[in-house]
């Protein structure tokens, strides 16, 4: 059996890889969870001003989790996110005008307005878009990291999962798929302690999710997922087991869901002293402020700056993303299939003309590009 | 409190509630259901009222839920269970289409049960939150499904699905939760599986349809009234297994002119079922041919702009109308 | 050995084993495919000749078959995966019908792959090893359906899927797997989707279908040449999604008469759709309905007496194409 | 965490039960074994003969797993079998004509002729049976449990699953329910090391089943699953603790599939020798058969009797099954739903009057039963 490990500290001693990143890194750590935080903020102004389209999620306390395992992986690995990793698809590119024009269903979002919110993908940045139906990209991901073993490419892939989303046959199968088959692919449970509105206890009867590493014969870490450098390491470790050829990696990130499960949700379940506990004792980015003020002896006007530009870079891409285009109905037409490249309209629509809507690329991808296409 | 207008989403709730009362083997379970109350809130109260052993929160797991349900129906019980959003009741297509489906007839084991579930699109909800997915269950034989359009409806076949002996699936339209009120009429108050309802009456030609798209249809109706001086009439299935033969077999022979409207996207869906019954039993009688008016068949895009161009809308039923009352 | 005479069976393990030598990104998961060959053999063979990270065992778990297939696919491979029946696509529905079929509207990204597996009944297979599952895929735009009712197009189609940009989903007439036999045509033997095959001319009458009831037709239209001096046209659609259009309405028009048969149970088959699609596009071409001859709607049982009845047979697409006939 | 055992010898010393049964049932221990093995043999010669319609399936060598557990269980428990079960219904009252009759597709078998083999069932005699789908009966045992559990009955299901059908997402689902409601279920799986033709090691990289337990959070118990003695005990502890309102375990039994997965396969992927060694060293009637001779101190001609009954019981059903009708076709219209209670014909079967059919009976239940019908 694999050894297990419940928490880094209790690992046998590797060093602690997050501390051999050089400071530009650290502080790119940094400014991840800065800008994830500050577009988040910058969504809900959007949201109450009702210019966004649907729910919105926020990962507040959450940020390190989805920035240090994303900061994890190389240019040429693949993850796929979730509703709160946000920052992991940050980090592996996707920009702050992408996210404000899927939230406000612009017509040159990466996903033309038909996907919502942070459901989109790039497969030459490295990461792909998940749905709705919790579970189903850790079958996907087997099959995008038994593509890397068979191509032998030194890739590796990362998926996550919430502590609810694992109680779906579609993680049971997928894990277990990939750990057979011994993918590099490294599994993060992120136990947020709440499922909507369900705690962990109604989710599984284990003691902690990591245990479930042992029934599917795959290497379990459990980490602190509000210490950025901890989360960063522990990923790193799974990754390069993943890398050698060592297969699946379940790990667990403790953390908390400190706002609603979107935000509409007023959270009435969840007893208010353990979210202000959290954020007044756990919030990911005071806790590594602190790390780079007096361990790394960063100075605050540092971070002062770090935080400037990530205003003015989310200031920018508000601006152009309202400026951005509605799509145009028709769009809705095109590209259900590679061929026909567009459905026919039904006869009633009058007027709706689709002859020069040409075809929309689509060969491993999961980004639209106005630039790069054929259609109008 | 008899006469109070409640909406279409509190008439559901006052059905279960009636019938968690009712008999004592009624019980929920579901996510987040609840203390919650449900996404929707439709299950609001009933964990206060009835306690946890009988308003269950489960994991996030539809084929156990649906299979527990089928288990504690063979047992007696009379389970609800609610999908979160329809959508996922794709995850229990297997428990449902093989298991609860055939169990009456493989092996005489009763599956009196209820899965419910918020449906339907013009939410802006996207392709994963605003499913309409009856035509893979109506092909089902051994599943019920209703899909009300009214309030009054709601709660009626709300009772008699949890009264039924055996599964029936519950769609309701999201957009009619909070937006359709109805008064409720007094006492124990059933509408009975498999009968259509004759929303308006009509005698040049018959909109038959069901859920949101009932209302379009009397929105068109009422336009061709006045702009066309046309009579139309509005059949609202509110069964969709099994169809109500007789009554579209009736407006058929009323009007000679039908126009079939659905959300559902249109190559598979229920109408060509309707048209090829309609043919079948009907075909002296008609004027024209049935018509569709539905959803185009593209996955169900989230921006307004595309969603209102893929679903159906009430100018389409208008033009569709227009076009059958001038073959 | 062109000329020689292979089965059905035979024909696709022809169009695997020639894609596969083609494409190196063509490869195969699924239960006990491998060293066994898959329970009905039909990949037997190609482990030994391709190898164990290209003819891979898995698991017995559909989701992640099918979901392996679509992450594979968006990173350029072809997989081809099977079912052990096809039956157990009910497993894998939710990952078909919401990730797959969506994945290139939603995000552009394409899953070129075949699900394929052994289908349909008169095998005594019982509720569970009988399905005809092809409604509930119709239903779903981004999927693409095939049903190939000769050894010819067996290989054709399935060449031809594995080469589509789209998931294809590749019914397999387990029935027919070692009755029909065939004479492939030489050089690369691609049968294009979407085009439908007329498998016998004839002026007073057509019968649509495919798969196993395509031969069942055709000994209709023997018997009914010989006893009634019928000219019955018999139409093998091959591929049930995008239905060929062109093809209905071409004999309709010829004969203004059709029979649809299936034998995938009535309610919400897929003869309703090709209906409803007949009559908005060739009502002043009927001289009669349309009529469907198909199973009953009952789970398939499994005595033969019951699934002899259940089922459609010969005699029943005689006496209906008679009444037609005779409208 | 809960307690987890390797091996019931590896267990805290609790006391055999399985020795403390008394004489006459560590006799019905071996009569059920015997009928189970006797009872196949007979379907075989049946087979050949073409008298069973459809595949034939056998539990050659698993005969102890299937009695052993069934035997812990109350009659008023509720099991669900797998193909591999036959000796678990026998134990529950089903009879050998029964079970003819079914593989026969005769119109008097507990299905009417409408499903196959052994996949019948009975909720008053305590068992309901499988379909097809692999999995799918874990949850739906969650949901006969959870009745017994919400109506204070002190009643125990029992599922068994094969190695094979862990992979699917019904089985994650069902157990992962159950454990998080506590129900008192008791999910067993057989590891007969093969599904089909694929070995354990393409199923799951676990170092063995039992460590999904600590996944789950439940008890979890492996055991010599043709130690007949042995599986009674490992499974009496486990319906104990579910009585008791512990929960549900996971036991993995360790035997192995002498037979192909049906009659018609011809086991090439199976090592000769591994099929040899079972029978040889390790078949759980020759070692029951020496633990009666040579501890219990059974007389030879005791089991020889025992054997003679056997094959009467099965030879008069034999006569009885051939003897019985095959279904009217029109059957096969009745008892899609309670109400209508029965399918119309479709027009062109002329001749097909259904109006004597009645109604069948179906309130929980499973057997067709012709005396308790009110059909022609
Ligand atoms: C299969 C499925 N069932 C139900 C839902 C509805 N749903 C959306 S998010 C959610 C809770 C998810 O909780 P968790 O996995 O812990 O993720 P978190 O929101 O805490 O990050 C639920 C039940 C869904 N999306 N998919
Ligand atoms: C969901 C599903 N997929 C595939 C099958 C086909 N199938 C029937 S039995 C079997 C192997 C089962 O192996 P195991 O669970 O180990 O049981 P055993 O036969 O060894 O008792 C397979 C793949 C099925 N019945 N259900
Ligand atoms: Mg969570
Ligand atoms: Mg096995």
């Amino acid at each position: 059996m694999p050894p297990r490990r419940r928490r880094a500290a209790e690992g046998p001693g590797s060093p602690h890889l997050g501390e051999l990143l050089d400071l530009e890194r650290k502080l790119g750590l940094y400014y991840w969870m800065r800008l994830t935080r500050t577009l988040e903020e910058r969504l809900v102004a959007l949201y109450r001003q009702t210019k966004v389209v649907g729910g919105l999620f926020r990962s507040l306390g959450q940020e390190a989790d989805a920035v240090g395992s994303a900061f994890a992986l190389e240019r040429r690995d693949i993850l796929s996110p979730l509703i709160r990793n946000l920052g992991s698809m940050l980090v592996k590119g996707a920009t702050p005008l992408e996210i404000l024009k899927q939230y406000m269903a612009r017509g040159d979002s990466p996903t033309r307005g038909r996907e919502l919110n942070i459901h989109f993908g790039d497969t030459d940045r490295g990461f792909i878009g998940q749905i709705s139906p919790l579970g189903d990209m850790v079958p996907v991901m087997a099959g995008v990291t038994m593509t890397f073993k068979m191509r032998g490419e030194d890739r590796v892939g990362l998926v996550y999962v919430g502590d609810g989303a694992t109680s779906t046959g579609a993680f049971h199968e997928g894990i277990n798929f990939a750990a057979v088959q011994g993918l590099p692919l490294v599994v993060i449970v992120e136990n947020n302690g709440w499922a909507y509105s369900t705690p962990t206890s109604k989710q599984t009867a284990a003691a902690q999710f990591v245990d479930k590493a042992i029934g599917y014969g795959v290497y379990g870490e459990q980490v602190d997922g509000n210490d950025v450098l901890a989360v960063y390491d522990c990923t790193k470790r799974a990754v390069d087991r993943a890398r050698a050829g060592e297969g699946v990696s379940l790990l667990e990130f403790m953390t908390y869901r400190r706002k609603g499960h979107a935000e509409h949700d007023n959270q009435s379940y969840q007893p208010p002293a353990e979210i202000e506990r959290w954020a007044a004792e756990n919030d990911p980015i005071d806790r590594y402020v602190r790390v780079l003020l007096d361990r790394e002896k960063v100075e605050q006007s540092a971070l002062d700056a770090i935080d400037a530009r990530v205003v003015r870079e989310v200031d920018a891409a508000t601006d152009a993303a309202e400026a951005s285009p509605m799509p145009h109905p028709h769009d809705a037409l095109l590209g259900v299939y590679a061929d026909p490249p567009a459905e026919r309209p039904l006869w009633y629509r009058e007027g709706a003309d689709v002859s020069g809507l040409g075809r929309e690329r689509a060969e491993g991808w999961g980004t639209w590009d106005a630039s790069k296409q054929e259609t109008r | 409190m008899a006469g109070t207008e409640i909406t279409y989403l509190e008439a559901i709730r006052e059905a279960l509630d009636e019938e968690m009362a009712r008999d004592e083997n009624v019980f929920m379970m579901g996510e987040d259901i609840g203390a919650f109350g449900g996404a929707f809130k439709v299950t609001e109260g009933l964990l206060a009222r009835y306690g946890e052993q009988r308003v269950i929160d489960t994991p996030i797991s539809e084929i156990a839920i649906v299979g527990a349900a089928a288990g504690a129906g063979h047992m007696g019980m009379r389970p609800v269970v609610e999908m979160q959003f329809i959508d996922f009741i794709a995850n229990a297509y297997d428990m449902l289409t093989n298991y609860v489906a055939t169990a009456r007839y493989r092996a005489f084991l009763p599956c009196p049960m209820v899965v419910r579930g918020p449906s339907g699109g013009y939410v802006r909800g996207g392709p994963f939150h605003s499913q309409n997915p009856e035509a893979g269950f109506i092909h089902t034989p051994g599943l019920k499904v209703v899909y009300p359009a009214t309030a009054e409806d709601a709660k009626g076949l709300m009772k008699a699905a949890i009264r039924d002996d055996d599964c029936v699936l519950f769609f309701e339209h999201k957009y009619l939760y909070r937006r359709i009120k109805g008064v409720m009429p007094a006492g124990d108050h059933v509408v009975p599986i498999g009968k259509a309802r004759t929303a308006r009456e009509g005698t040049d030609l018959s909109i038959i349809t069901y859920a949101a798209t009932v209302h379009k249809a009397l929105e068109a109706a009422q336009r061709l009234a006045a702009e066309d001086g046309l009579s139309v009439e509005v059949i609202d299935l509110r069964t969709l297994s099994p169809l109500d033969d007789e009554a579209i077999f009736a407006t058929v022979r009323k009007t000679n002119r039908v126009l079939v409207v659905h959300e559902d996207t249109r190559t598979g869906g229920i109408a060509g079922e309707i048209t090829a019954r309609i043919n079948e039993s009907c075909f002296a009688h008609l004027d024209a041919p049935v018509l569709r008016v539905t959803a185009h068949d593209i996955p169900l895009p989230y921006a307004p702009a595309l969603e209102d161009f893929v679903l159906p809308q009430t100018d389409d039923i208008v033009l569709a109308a227009r076009r059958l009352a001038a073959w």
